[in-house]
């Protein structure tokens, strides 16, 4: 458990780094951030509300650090600040709606580009100069040379405007429940045809990492004598591939999953954006666009969160795989 | 079609004189990008019922090709491209997938020179006895568990050390642990790639003593392979010698320490220290092995041999000649008997 | 034979207390090996000593100690009476190593890929300023792969290292040794890597070194035999500690210390057969990083007393040429 | 007695006999439309009209005001929550005439308190005054249960229009919010209000959906309550593309989006079907040039600036045709009324607003502007170079494209120039300090042409710290000016007005202190699948667009289902 | 039934040949080892195109690539072969002016990360101590944070679109891969023999960085930066199609963001965001070979069976 302990205080770290970035970035800038940000209040507020708006955004006179203790106090309360573009509502009532969508269509796709990924590559190790290995491998890498956005835009002309077989925008159907009803089938439905084709898209443009990844380990894997000697032992093709082989090549898969965890999120966001599908990435596109500074913050902050509490799945996930490491 | 090798009721039951194995005019290439290397050539010895057979020669000789050979272990780019493996009178090498899975392990296996890879790391070394046995028989998994300790106990761990991981065992437990496994299907043969070579010569000698006294009790031949001179000599009963490829002698090992005939093989012999005896100067071999891609004409260990005959070791490959009771020498100076006196 | 451990001569270098303890696992750990304690090792011109134990057993830590490659813990390293490990200034490190020099284990690590061998015996040549022209430097590099005998010496210098067989290269790396006309010369295995028919040689080439040019060795191995056959003078050390010492000859011949009995025995010997009387042994190398004060060889040893498990034996002399420490001959 | 009161008069028998026609009339019922702004952030649970933005829609529809005014028809009033108002004599008070038998949708009253207590909690809490409308109030006072008056505390015959402004003021109730602690930050998440629309059905990420106000006072022409249809929903559309998307398949029904090519695009999709119509009422873009640096302080060399414009080409390119040129005394066609022939006469003398490069450089030829160094760009006529920027906003990508081609335009007559594209803040940070050469932006658009030129000259608007307010961008001003706007809100003489207006309109032809570009389009759409009963390109009898808070209530007054869909 | 030719146990396995140490060769001959690799030199061949593209884009299409020349959103024809954009211009003069400012920020901006990778992971690495855990710590920190919206975030605050902003964004939020794989090879390179017996030799510790541990770095440092430079095209292209870059340059990722902008997708208009994805996507598909060869060159496993 020391493993577990010593990356949950890693993560811990990582978290604040994160909120510590948060908070200075927009103060090693060139330039006013506060007159910017608020330059839009322009004649809409007044001095006193500017004054609180600013405190609660950790914009106060007085020292950085005094300034960072008021950052880190507000945090600390749960208080991400109000957002900008849609004040005075908290950023937090915003942001959560979002994230769940986000969890659920960035976790399903990453899981199963990983798994899909992981499969596809031990296959293709094992057979080498097999169908996957000289076919499925180069075309994954190709179309993991689009970018994300540019193979989301192709899918939804093709399969969306073109053929029409999946709605384009949306993560359910407004038409069938204005409000998500879990209880109803109808809705799951709605939900899964409108996850699908985004779903596709990320699971299409990072697969061809995985299985490059999962297939050089898995042939430097086979290549160990312990993978030799469970042949040499009669063990049959399946116990060898995956109990012997697999399981020893998918640790360090494990480590580049976590380490790449959030470059796909951050992939994934901008398919959520050509899909319109209502999670965090539209939202963090929207606050750029509209200068919303606190949410923007508070949509990084969670994502990092996010992608910090996935990693810290997987390493429980690799302490289960490699006993090594408990 | 061949059919899976019968198991004798009683294996030991077989005839001492009858060789064991027997490797025929084994040849082993190499496919690499620079171009075909023969790493083995034409090789060809017995291994007789309870005999530990050891095989010698300095790195890239082709001493582990052949062990790998022997339990069709061999991956590309290594092909095996002549020659005949029998065992009990079944060629090896005419097997089908399915007739060797069931074959080896339980009639031939293997230690391999590392324990810490020769073990699956994320599983329990009693999961992988287990694992030999289960392949083979169809032992419960309970009484496999208990075989497992029993292996266990033979090569001297705690069996309740069966749950443990590899990586919670000390180098030498390792080893043993791998050894178990080999043992766990009690076959005829069993091939030791450099055994104990990453341990230090204390562990080194309880091991030995250990794969000895194993020997002794279940009457199994080794195919023994080892950089180590010293250690062949005293623990083999017949030693091969190879140089570049080629067995170049084959003699009892007391033989081949006391009166080697090949030059490589007495200039081997002279090239290592010892703690007993007198401290005498030694002078090696001067030269390097060659590039198998190029091997030397004729004799491959002319150029490194002070008395070649000029013009012929050049040319001519000697064979293996009987020089002696069980004692042969591949080297033209053998029949001329100008060797060493 | 004079003795090495009384010498009428001053050692050239001498290790003092050397104590080598080494943080792990990071800065939040207060985990220590204890790689080497308390060592004492004296280097003689013109000798041999050879340090011999099992790996992990710190042998190697003591040479770089020596090559000054890792500061000590604690204890004193003198070059000719004057202690060097004061002077940590580049000036003294330049005139420590144009003294002292060293030959690593694996030829095949010990030189740089991507150089040729010109280059490996230019830098030291250029850097202790002992070639002062180009031409110079072609003669003494001419001149070092002369004495390593490796001709023709222009083909050989435009060579890069992976066109070299192991022991071509073990060569170049004692040329490069040479190169800055050193007075010791420590060796960290120099032959355990190479192939049996050529581990002769460089240690011959070795042994020539040290008549003609009159260099001290220290020679570390684990191989009790080549101990035997190449220095003049034996240590042998178990677990950090230096158990043992003496004439060479005297070691193998009269082992005292119980874990030299059992190496001994250990080693396999086909000319002594498989005659002697074998220790019964039992137990493993002890982890370095939960050593007690006790001897670290108590768990193994077939003599062992209830004091040795409380706290290690100091040294023993037991002749001008040899000490040993165990209390059994105290 | 003003001519207001008159017109109130007429309005009302106007609206009653209506009424009275068309009473005998079934009108079908039911249906939720589907409106569209096209990209529109997550809809936040908060339904307070004074929250800055995204709470747009509660005004006018959930909150309502007590007049609108039409700005297709330069400001005709329509009375709301209010049947009337007057001004004084002396112009110093503004009296309302509330009306009676309106219900909150919790069933209370509707009543002067009401009114009274939404001008004080304006007061109050400055913030929430975005029209900055207590600047000419002194107090409000109750007068009865139905009769409210504003006193002034200066004489500016524009207040009603301020205050009929739904974005400016709608009317809260007392009884809820006088125990709200902090109206600014008040989500107001269970509206009780007027309006037409005030059950909350839904609000989420993806959708608000609004249903109707069973108390609603306005009647029908079937005599039932107003509106005909059930309810509204606006799904959110994360960015242009989907909303489009959806417009084209005839998702939507009431839609404010900018579509691109949308001959081809939503209209070709179902001809039958898919109307739109963008009057170009908005605010005018000009093109400001900094009128406190050389050369642009050179009336000659805005003059030729004006000629070199290829406007055709902004309209087309850069705006996709869906708006015209527009003409030199910057007014848009919401002030058509109001334009002055003999200024744009003038304008035409001078070539002004017309591309013609040969008359620019001839412009510029005969104002000095030659180059005079050799490097093929055109000089001051002291010698020193010129090499000005235009700068745009990033991301606005209409304005991108109209800047190209000016950039182009004037790249053509020898000018040197680069294209300054900046984020958002810096750029307007940058108009309002005056660090710019020259920029294209937008003005003011209101009922008459004071809000426009007030904005754009005016020169209190330069406030003691320099800044410049309004879109006082160029720096252009004079006491004229000043004295011709201050007396135009100090009159409600639509005469004297008109003979303001004309030397405004001549003054910025004679000195072109900005380049007016283009009135800005307004985006409507609507599609005739469900819902008919739209504004239409024949009988436009508001503006259409969803944007414009004064029009949409009437709007969704006057739609209602091409087949009755209650209960489904 | 008897078999004539031996058969050996699952070939599809590879196991390596005792190769020694990878064979460095210095520069003159680094290219022939790359092209050795197909896949290699089929990567350097795309590429190659591309670069060639970008330097005669003059010459192969002249003009004002924003110049507005022809009828807005007009189909590919012989006078405009990747048709118009909704401005009027020509998208084949875009693309092929676009490769300069693509190869140029990629190849720039992957140049500044790998700096920055040596800098801090070769630092970290010879270092050591204190240093290496503040610095590894750091590296994992940012490996770990999700790098686009944090590129986002600050693109979002820096507020000047351009290739300079592009390449210090990408910069500070990009270096920790790269640092940390050249940080953990510097270590193994640190406590490798040469490099002890270099320092016994008496070089000095800048020399034993620049001349004995980075040279033996060069396909790790080769493979990063190729890596980083894949990284940027892709991630600038995502910058300005998110419209955080500057709409007035001309690039790949610009002429998709205005494709986006004029609903391409609903106009039907596939010309004018097909070509430049593709591009993106080749120029990208031909690192990520050179990539793979280099890969395969140094780690001689993952080659193929002849």
């Amino acid at each position: 458990m020391r493993f577990l302990t010593r990356r949950f205080l890693f993560y811990l770290v990582a978290a604040f780094v994160a909120i510590t970035l948060n908070f200075f970035i927009p103060r090693l800038m060139a330039g006013d951030p506060v007159q910017v940000m608020f330059a839009q209040f322009q004649g809409r507020l007044d001095s006193r509300a500017m004054e609180s708006l600013k405190e609660t955004f950790g914009f106060v006179q007085g020292p950085i650090l005094e300034q960072y203790a008021t950052y880190l106090g507000n945090l600390a309360r749960g208080n991400l600040g109000l957002s900008i573009s849609n004040y005075p509502t908290p950023v937090a009532d915003l942001i959560f709606p979002s994230l769940l969508w986000t969890l659920r269509l960035i976790g399903v796709a990453t899981i199963t580009a990983f798994l899909i990924g992981i499969i596809l590559g031990i296959y293709a190790a094992w057979r080498r100069g097999g169908g996957i290995d000289s076919f499925l491998l180069p075309i994954t890498s190709i179309v993991g040379a689009f970018p994300f956005f540019w193979t989301a835009m192709f899918i939804v002309f093709i399969f969306g405007l073109q053929l029409k077989w999946f709605p384009t925008s949306h993560a359910w159907d407004i038409k069938l429940t204005p409000n998500p009803d879990w209880s109803n089938p109808e809705f799951v439905n709605s939900v899964l045809r409108h996850g699908l084709l985004p779903m596709l898209t990320i699971v299409f443009t990072s697969l061809g990492g995985w299985l490059l990844g999962m297939r050089n380990n898995m042939i430097g894997v086979l290549s160990q004598d312990y993978v030799t000697m469970a042949q040499a032992k009669g063990l049959s093709d399946r116990r060898v591939m995956f109990t012997y082989a697999a399981r020893n090549a998918i640790l360090p898969s494990l480590t580049a999953f976590s380490m790449s965890l959030g470059f796909v999120v951050g992939g994934a966001l901008v398919v959520e954006l050509v899909f319109a599908y209502p999670g965090m990435g539209y939202l963090l596109l929207k606050a750029v666009g509209g200068r919303d500074y606190p949410l923007m913050q508070a949509v990084f902050l969670l994502i990092t969160i996010a992608v910090l509490i996935a990693n810290f799945m997987a390493d429980v996930l690799y302490v289960v795989l490699d006993p090594r490491a408990r | 079609m061949l059919s899976v090798m019968p198991k004798p009721e009683v294996k030991r039951a077989v005839n001492p004189d009858e060789p064991l194995l027997s490797v025929q005019d084994l040849e082993v290439e190499y496919h690499t990008r620079r171009g075909k290397v023969r790493a083995v050539d034409h090789v060809s010895f017995d291994i007789y019922p309870n005999e530990v057979f050891g095989l010698a020669g300095e790195s890239g000789c082709g001493k582990s090709t052949i062990a790998h050979a022997v339990t069709r272990i061999l991956h590309p780019p290594a092909y095996i491209v002549g020659g005949k493996i029998m065992m009990q009178g079944i060629d090896i090498l005419q097997m089908n997938d399915d007739n060797l899975r069931g074959f080896r392990w339980e009639h031939m296996s293997i230690v391999f020179q590392s324990a810490m890879n020769a073990l699956n790391p994320v599983i329990t070394v009693g999961a992988q006895i287990m694992d030999a046995i289960q392949a083979h028989t169809d032992m419960s998994k309970k009484d496999a568990r208990a075989r497992a300790k029993e292996l266990l106990n033979t090569v001297g761990i705690d069996p309740e050390r069966v749950d443990s991981y590899p990586h919670q065992l000390s180098g030498g437990m390792r080893q043993r642990a791998v050894i178990a496994i080999a043992l766990a299907l009690n076959p005829e043969l069993i091939i030791m790639d450099e055994p104990t070579t990453a341990l230090d010569v204390v562990v080194q000698k309880q091991i030995m003593k250990e794969i000895r006294q194993l020997k002794d009790q279940f009457g199994f031949s080794i195919l023994f392979i080892t950089h180590d001179l010293s250690l062949l000599v005293e623990f083999s009963d017949r030693i091969g010698i190879m140089y570049a490829g080629e067995l170049v002698e084959v003699a009892p090992s007391r033989q081949i320490f006391t009166n080697p005939q090949h030059p490589y093989t007495y200039k081997l012999m002279n090239s290592f220290p010892t703690v007993s005896g007198p401290r005498q100067k030694l002078v090696g071999i001067p030269g390097s092995p060659p590039d198998l891609i190029t091997p030397p004409t004729g004799c491959r260990f002319h150029p490194r041999c002070d008395v070649a005959i000029a013009g012929r070791c050049q040319e001519v490959m000697p064979r293996l000649a009987k020089v002696g009771d069980r004692h042969y020498a591949a080297c033209h100076l053998v029949d001329e008997k100008v060797i060493h006196g | 034979m004079v003795s090495n451990l009384r010498p009428k001569q001053e050692p050239i270098l001498e290790a003092q207390n050397l104590t080598m303890h080494f943080h792990t696992g990071g800065a939040f750990s207060r985990k220590t090996v204890k790689a080497v304690q308390g060592a004492n090792v004296r280097l003689y011109p013109g000798r041999v000593t050879a340090l011999v134990g099992e790996s992990g057993s710190g042998k190697s830590t003591i040479i770089r100690m020596l090559a000054r490659l890792y500061s000590p813990t604690g204890g004193k390293v003198l070059f000719k009476g004057k202690d060097v490990l004061e002077d940590k200034s580049r000036g003294a490190m330049l005139n420590y190593r144009s003294k002292v020099q060293m030959i690593f284990q694996d030829p095949f690590s010990s030189l740089n890929p991507v150089h040729k061998v010109r280059y490996h015996l230019e830098r030291p040549l250029r850097i202790h300023g002992k070639a002062r022209n180009r031409a110079a430097l072609n003669d003494q590099i001419d001149v070092l792969l002369r004495r390593v005998s490796l001709t023709p010496t222009d083909e050989f210098a435009n060579k890069y290292p992976h066109q070299l067989s192991g022991g071509q290269r073990q060569r170049v790396a004692i040329a490069r040794a040479l190169a800055v006309q050193p007075e010791v010369i420590l060796a960290d295995e120099p032959v355990s890597m190479l192939d049996v028919s050529i581990r002769m040689g460089v240690l011959n080439l070795m042994a020539v070194l040290r008549d003609e040019q009159n260099i001290a060795f220290l020679y570390v191995t684990h191989d009790i035999a080549s101990a035997r056959y190449f220095a003049d003078d034996t240590l042998v050390m178990y677990a950090g500690y230096i158990v043992e010492g003496a004439s060479s000859e005297e070691l193998i011949q009269d082992p005292k210390h119980p874990y030299t009995q059992l190496l001994l025995s250990a080693v396999p010997d086909p000319a002594r057969g498989l005659k002697t009387a074998e220790m019964e042994v039992v137990g493993e190398i002890p982890s370095l990083t939960s050593l007690g004060a006790g001897c670290p060889f108590a768990n193994r040893c077939p003599k062992v007393m209830e004091r040795c498990k409380q706290v290690m034996p100091a040294v023993t002399e037991l002749s001008p040429t040899r000490w040993v420490r165990c209390y059994l001959y105290e | 007695m003003s001519k207001k009161l008159l017109l109130v008069c007429v309005l009302l028998a106007l609206t009653v006999s209506f009424s009275v026609t068309m009473a005998q009339d079934a009108v079908p019922r039911g249906g939720t439309i589907v409106v569209s702004e096209g990209q529109q952030a997550a809809h936040p649970n908060n339904f307070n009209p004074y929250a800055p933005d995204p709470t747009r829609w509660t005004r006018g529809t959930m909150y309502e005001s007590l007049t609108l005014f039409n700005p297709v028809e330069g400001g005709k009033p329509t009375h709301w929550l209010a049947t009337g108002y007057e001004y004084s004599d002396d112009l110093m008070s503004l009296t309302y005439t509330l009306r009676e038998g309106v219900k909150w949708s919790d069933g209370e009253d509707f009543n002067a308190d009401d009114v009274v207590f939404t001008f004080n909690m304006l007061k109050e809490f400055p913030a929430m005054d975005r029209g900055a409308i207590w600047q000419y109030i002194d107090n409000v006072e109750k007068v009865d249960d139905y009769t409210v008056t504003v006193h002034l505390n200066q004489v500016y015959t524009l207040l009603h229009e301020l205050i009929g402004n739904p974005d400016n003021l709608t009317i809260v109730p007392e009884h809820v919010w006088s125990s709200v602690e902090d109206p600014v930050t008040f989500t107001n998440p269970e509206p009780v209000a007027t309006g037409m629309l005030t059950e909350v059905v839904a609000v989420n990420e993806q959708v608000l959906e609004l249903c109707k106000n069973p108390n609603y006072w306005q009647m029908g022409t079937d005599g039932k309550p107003l509106p005909y249809i059930d309810c509204m929903r606006m799904p959110v559309y994360p960015g242009n593309d989907p909303a489009n998307f959806a417009a084209a398949n005839g998702e939507l029904d009431y839609i404010g989006n900018f579509i691109p090519d949308i001959e081809a695009t939503f209209v070709a999709a179902d001809p039958e079907h898919h109307f739109y119509y963008f009057w170009p009422g908005g605010a005018v873009v000009q093109l400001y040039v900094n009128t406190t640096k050389a050369p642009f302080n050179d009336v000659a060399f805005r003059r030729a600036l004006s000629m070199a414009i290829d406007y055709d080409s902004v309209a087309n390119i850069g705006m996709y045709g869906y708006t015209t040129p527009a003409n030199s005394t910057g007014l848009g066609p919401r002030n058509e009324s109001w334009y002055n022939q003999a200024a744009l006469d003038k304008a035409a003398e001078y070539g002004l607003s017309k591309y013609d490069a040969e008359a620019a450089k001839a412009a510029l030829d005969a104002a000095g502007y030659v180059d005079a160094d050799g490097d093929n760009w055109r000089d001051n006529p002291d010698g020193s170079p010129i090499n000005f920027k235009v700068q745009v906003v990033n991301g606005w990508t209409d304005w991108v494209t109209s800047v190209q081609i000016m950039s182009q335009n004037f790249q053509d007559i020898g000018l040197n120039n680069t294209i300054d594209v900046l984020d958002f803040g810096v750029w307007f940070a940058n108009l309002q300090n005056g660090s710019f050469d020259t920029s294209i932006g937008w003005s003011t658009a209101g009922n008459t042409p004071y809000d426009f030129y007030r904005a754009v000259l005016y020169s209190p608007l330069i406030g003691t710290d320099g800044l410049a307010n309004g879109q006082l961008r160029g720096r252009w001003t004079s006491e004229e000016v000043d004295t011709l706007l201050e007396s135009f809100v100090q009159t409600a003489d639509e005469a004297e007005q008109r003979n303001i207006s004309d030397q405004l309109q001549m003054i910025y032809v004679e000195n072109v202190p900005a380049i007016p570009l283009f009135p800005g389009p307004t985006w409507y759409e609507y599609t005739t699948h469900r819902f008919v009963g739209w504004p239409t390109v024949e009988d436009y009898y508001v503006q259409g667009s969803p944007w414009c808070a004064a029009c949409r209530p009437i709007v969704l007054t006057r739609i209602h289902p091409i087949e009755d869909m209650t209960g489904q | 039934m008897a078999q004539n030719k031996p058969t050996t146990l699952v070939p599809a396995v590879g196991r390596a040949v005792p190769l020694r140490p990878a064979v460095r060769i210095p520069l003159p001959g680094w290219l022939r080892t790359i092209l050795s690799n197909r896949k290699a030199a089929v990567g350097m061949a795309i590429l190659t195109f591309f670069v060639l593209v970008a330097v005669f884009a003059p010459v192969i299409a002249p003009g004002q690539p924003n110049k507005m020349v022809g009828r807005p959103h007009e189909a590919p024809s012989a006078a405009h072969p990747f048709g118009t954009s909704r401005q009027g211009q020509d998208i084949f003069t875009q693309v092929v002016h676009g490769s300069r400012s693509s190869l140029v920020v990629g190849f720039g901006t992957g140049t500044f990360i790998i700096m920055l990778c040596i800098l801090i992971g070769v630092t970290a690495g010879y270092v050591g101590g204190l240093v290496d855990e503040i610095l590894s710590l750091f590296m994992n920190v940012f490996l770990i944070l999700p790098g686009l919206p944090l590129i986002i975030v600050v693109a979002g605050w820096v507020q000047q679109p351009g290739p300079l902003t592009v390449m210090l964004v990408l910069g500070f939020t990009s270096w920790a891969y790269g640092a940390r794989v050249l940080r953990s090879q510097t270590l193994i390179l640190r406590n490798s023999d040469f490099v002890a017996a270099a320092r016994i030799s008496g070089e000095p510790w800048w020399r034993i960085i620049l001349f004995e541990i980075l040279p033996n770095m060069t396909s790790l440092v080769a493979s990063s930066w190729i890596g980083a430079v894949i990284f940027v095209i892709l991630t600038e292209a995502t910058l300005s199609f998110v419209g955080l870059g500057n709409p007035n340059a001309v690039s790949w990722g610009v002429t998709l963001f205005w494709a986006q902008n004029n609903q391409a997708l609903l106009t039907g208009a596939w010309w004018t965001f097909v070509p430049p994805g593709l591009c993106i996507a080749l120029v990208g598909f031909s690192l990520t070979l050179i990539n793979y060869g280099i890969d395969e060159i140094t780690n001689p496993r993952l080659q193929g069976d002849k």
